[in-house]
């Protein structure tokens, strides 16, 4: 809940004077002409009392329990590519733990006696004692954008894209970890990954992304350690991959010549294919992006100039280039993005934009260095459905109605 | 490159304490067995608060149990998952492989109590989930022996295809992406036209999207609780 | 203070265990056999409660009061590049205040009434509707290391460096702003920028570093607002700069044809040099690293592997290199720079070591891109004496004892 | 590019409200007069609490007078910066120009109370201050007719180079690096040798560091509350 000084937003005006002058700069305010407050007020600091409606929130209805559930992170109000970790969006399948770093252990072992050499154990200490390595990727739930493949579910951006978040983290290459206890890689083509929370989720991942250095074991998130509701101490980053595979509270590794078909990719994060048909181990994330600003449940004041602002990322590399339209898609320009550009990262892109006071439906539609093009609805229900919940990476539509007020819509 | 003083070897008695996972082929299977009508006891003192007597509820998650037939156990393909009127979708219509429930009611289940179930509890409340779907009988006792027959009869077994593009690496599916686009810049589609959007009485159900935006910005929230400007 | 969790660190032993297991394995721990948190049991997450002792701290006798002081971040414990923003560096001159947002404007205006066409008013609205660039960069003191000019005053890496921070800023060019005002740039080589604190900081900045588009007027700060401790709502980005030309809360830039001469450029950040004459505008942050991990006030428990880690930084562009040595300067490797390398940020060096339990003097030393190699104590003393207090970039030492307690050393 | 609907003109009493500021050549300074005597007044009632009856003290910031002499303001230069045992620096021996004091009284002081002076109290207290430092006489009335000579007096105003590397851009200074610096590889120096330390008796004096440490980690925080060990 937002408090006091974080409620409803008051139109801000500024006006040509009648008086002289605008009283916030001819009275001078308290901060001009008294003392401040001390340094180390806090010793870990908090944003402005001014900002408290910028929260991550749950969707109304959508999860029958909050344990099980999700919190979305507030698009709408970020800016560049790091989210900050108090704005990290969550999701738990059976609660969130503070664990005590100095009692947690990695094991690693084999699906059988000769896949690991030598399984092992490892404390915390250990582990940041081995090479680091930190590098920026954002995580994406699979399931994000999933209440809109059908029609449209949900208001604002926070709800159609807000189960993303991108973050410096800074952990051990699994490799150096595997390498170390001795595997068999010819056998041993798969990862189980392992968390110590009640769900102890697992899911299995391809040996080829361990080799090729992309999977951390992770303790580090934006320069501090994770945060608890995303797996202090430790957890897996597996760049490109949906969310559910970056395992919290990480325990152990398995190595094994077989997939595991854990619930969570055996009964969920399937894709349900026109024909009943669900396809299984569904996990890069597609290339994607959004408009941020101006952004469902949104109004824009004036008319003039705007800087349309926008989030696009791809599993499969680097963003190449976005264009936004602001026809629903007839026309398109080219957005600047803003660098670094990088490797299963976020991208931030901006570009002018003079409103008119016509309607007008603003769109973005991101190219990766794959060469893989974001899809229309259109094109992608075409092959894939409406059903799938996982994997909707369309091109999102916001209107500008006459009134200024922005309107999540999905064109036909 | 060597990393002395860093890990140390597992035991075999630590591995056992966390290699806790079970395989589609059944490896790491414990050894043992349960009966179904045990199941429903268990289910019925451990289960039912949360799941439904008959796996149906949706109070704290989907149903597990309904919307398979006897004719999925013979095909192995869940029929109702192509019939676009069908309400939802239960654990039972999807689920492919045996194995899946029996490791995550294992780890996972009951939901506040997880690890809490004996290895002769596990065995028995799956057999008794899959006897509500008809997949086994009432009176069926499960174990490591005939879990092998009992993945022959899973509805949905022949539901799943890793025959896509989405799986990283060459260990599975490999195929070129399904949906294409192109980058169109100039008079790319025909009239834009609004097929969807939220209704107006639905214009608060997310809260006051004012109160969601912050107070000073290019653009502001809009007040919601008031009707549409 | 560190709450109960954060109390001093206990050391972690990982024993090969003698009754078959280690009881953190064997024991299965409460968070692996129940349920967890909810989402959203904070809109706003915080740090785990076993990471009390992260904390920005004050250098006890350095400031007379706390309102004109600084407070240091914990090098020691960060990660990456990323510093999270509760715990950026501090450092007010009059206090630091939470301004209301919509009540703040920007004033452009020039020294003489032809410098500007036409000097405008601007709401805090209306600047984040203007072309907004996402940019990370570092920023340091001026005074950063100030105390170590003579010889060793402080314990740890906190104290000695903690005076720096990074961040992605977004924001507009001040370039934008300057131009929708109309600036004679041919007469006006100078802005002053202005804050509305009870200092109402100033600062002269080249008219080159606005055109070239390095300056921000930026309201972001890692993906959120910019933190009431940093300027919130607006402050002035000067990349490669001194922090103190970073105006926060700023409320006005003037276009001028002379430098200001303010108090922080005529009395203080000045450099004295060696006769006794003071160099004045001395304002670029030159090329600097030191390693973080280890650090003095730390102890290695265990000989064998570690890795070390660090941050490089200039004013002048990127990094091209950092060498590390363990003998005290004898002998050198160079180190892996962490991606992304960015103009005028911190980049995140790391570098294998295995310590074979005798004394190690450990240095890092960085080379930017303009070639410029970052000097030993005595390179710079021998030009800039030991009373400068300000632009102390030397070579850090570390001395790591035999009993494994790590020591800050000034080498002769 | 144009931006329609952003910002708008700044009125003339607006500019005249926030663009207080004073250049070395007195642009911006206001007309205006006050006296030593008066300055007196106000320095006692409304500074000195802080800064020491003769500004000398350090209780809450360095001293603002002292260490300059009758010779340095004919000369333009502070000796005593050239002298290693003089402990510290006080504001007048380093400030070259007098429109930074006059400036920054004006914006900032009384620290507690800033921009509460009138422009003829901010005249009086530089005035006062500089008197006691006999850069001006005891009973000099200092106005914006005469600070030029005031400046001319100023004990460090010859003090001050512009003359190195560290300013960006082209408009001062524009020297090549002072300091030289070479990247060598092997064998580079002597045997290193550490010439200074903290004593151990210091040891504890910044807090007990296992505390400023997190509780893991590739090393911990020393326990400084015990002897090294
Ligand atoms: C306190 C409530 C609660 C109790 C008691 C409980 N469950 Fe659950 N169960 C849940 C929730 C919530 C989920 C979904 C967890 C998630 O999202 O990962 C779930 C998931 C499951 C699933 C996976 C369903 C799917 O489609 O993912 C199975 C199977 C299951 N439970 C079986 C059981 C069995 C067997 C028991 C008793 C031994 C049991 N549950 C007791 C709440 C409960
Ligand atoms: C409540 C305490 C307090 C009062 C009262 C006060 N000052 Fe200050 N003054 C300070 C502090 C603290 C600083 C240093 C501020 C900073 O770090 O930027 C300072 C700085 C100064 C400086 C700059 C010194 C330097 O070297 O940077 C001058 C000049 C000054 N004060 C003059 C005055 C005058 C004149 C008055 C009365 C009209 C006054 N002060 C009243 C606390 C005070
Ligand atoms: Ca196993
Ligand atoms: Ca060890
Ligand atoms: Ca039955
Ligand atoms: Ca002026
Ligand atoms: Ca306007
Ligand atoms: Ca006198
Ligand atoms: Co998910
Ligand atoms: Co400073």
């Amino acid at each position: 809940a937002a408090g006091a000084a974080g409620g409803a937003a008051l139109a801000q005006s500024n006006p040509v004077p009648t008086e002289g002058g605008d009283p916030n700069i001819l009275n001078l305010p308290a901060h001009t002409t008294g003392l401040g407050q001390p340094v180390v007020t806090d010793g870990y600091g908090k944003p402005s009392q001014y900002e408290a409606n910028v929260q991550r929130r749950q969707s109304p209805g959508l999860t029958q329990t909050a344990q099980a559930s999700v919190s979305f992170a507030p698009l709408q109000s970020l800016f560049g590519i790091v989210t900050p970790s108090g704005l990290h969006f969550e999701r738990h399948h059976q609660g969130w733990w503070d664990v005590d770093p100095s009692k947690h252990r990695l094991m690693v072992n084999g699906s059988d006696e000769k896949m690991v050499k030598s399984p092992k154990v490892f404390t915390m200490d250990e582990i940041m004692r081995l090479p680091s390595v930190s590098r920026f990727h954002f995580i994406e739930c699979g399931a994000n954008s999933g209440m809109e493949w059908g029609n449209v579910a949900v208001p604002t951006v926070q709800y159609t894209h807000g189960m993303i978040s991108c973050s410096e983290f800074t952990g051990v290459p699994l490799k150096i970890i595997l390498d170390l206890c001795g595997v068999d890689t010819k056998r041993g083509r798969y990862i189980l990954a392992e968390g110590a929370d009640g769900s102890s989720m697992t899911r299995t991942i391809p040996m080829e992304m361990v080799e090729d250095g992309s999977v951390l074991v992770a303790y580090g998130q934006n320069g501090e350690m994770l945060r608890p509701e995303n797996g202090y101490p430790l957890r897996l980053v597996v760049p490109g991959v949906q969310g559910v595979s970056w395992v919290k509270y990480l325990r152990r590794i398995e190595v094994g010549d077989k997939p595991y078909a854990a619930k969570d990719e055996a009964v969920h994060y399937i894709d349900l294919m026109p024909g009943g048909l669900h396809r299984q181990y569904t996990s890069i994330q597609e290339c994607k992006s959004v408009v941020t600003t101006p952004s469902g449940g949104q109004v824009l004041l004036d008319k003039g100039f705007f800087n349309i602002s926008g989030l696009a990322w791809s599993g499969r590399g680097k963003i190449k280039r976005v264009d936004v339209s602001v026809d629903g898609g007839r026309n398109w320009r080219t957005a600047r993005l803003e660098t670094p550009v990088l490797d299963r990262s976020l991208t931030r892109f901006n570009i002018d934009w003079v409103w008119d006071g016509k309607p007008a439906l603003i769109q973005s539609r991101a190219t990766d260095e794959s060469g893989y093009v974001q899809p229309t609805y259109g094109e992608l229900r075409k092959v894939r459905g409406t059903r799938s919940i996982y994997h909707n990476h369309s091109i999102q539509t916001w209107l500008v109605q006459e009134s200024g007020e922005v309107k999540n819509v999905q064109l036909s | 490159q060597t990393y002395p003083g860093i890990g140390r070897p597992a035991t075999a008695k630590e591995i056992a304490a966390w290699d806790i996972d079970v395989r589609p082929d059944f490896k790491g299977l414990p050894k043992g067995s349960g009966s179904a009508e045990k199941g429903m006891e268990i289910w019925e003192g451990k289960c039912a608060s949360c799941h439904g007597i008959f796996g149906e509820s949706n109070e704290v998650f989907s149903p597990l149990v309904g919307g398979t037939t006897a004719e999925d156990v013979k095909t192995g393909r869940v029929a109702r998952l192509n019939d676009v009127t069908f309400p939802g979708r239960t654990t039972l219509m999807k689920v492919p492989t045996v194995s899946t429930l029996w490791d995550y009611i294992n780890r996972a289940m009951p939901w506040n109590a997880p690890k809490s179930l004996t290895t002769e509890e596990v065995y028995a409340v799956t057999a008794y989930l899959l006897s509500m779907a008809g997949v086994v009988p009432d009176n069926f006792v499960m174990s490591d022996a005939n879990i092998a027959e009992v993945q022959a009869r899973m509805p949905n077994r022949n539901g799943m295809t890793t025959d896509h593009h989405l799986w990283p690496g060459k260990s599975m599916g490999g195929k070129p992406n399904d949906v294409k686009s192109v980058a169109c810049m100039k008079n790319c589609a025909g009239e834009p036209n609004v097929a969807s959007f939220l209704p107006d009485f639905a214009r608060n159900a997310h809260g006051n999207l004012a109160e969601q935006n912050r107070m000073v910005g290019a653009q502001l929230g809009a007040d919601t609780t008031r009707p549409p400007g």
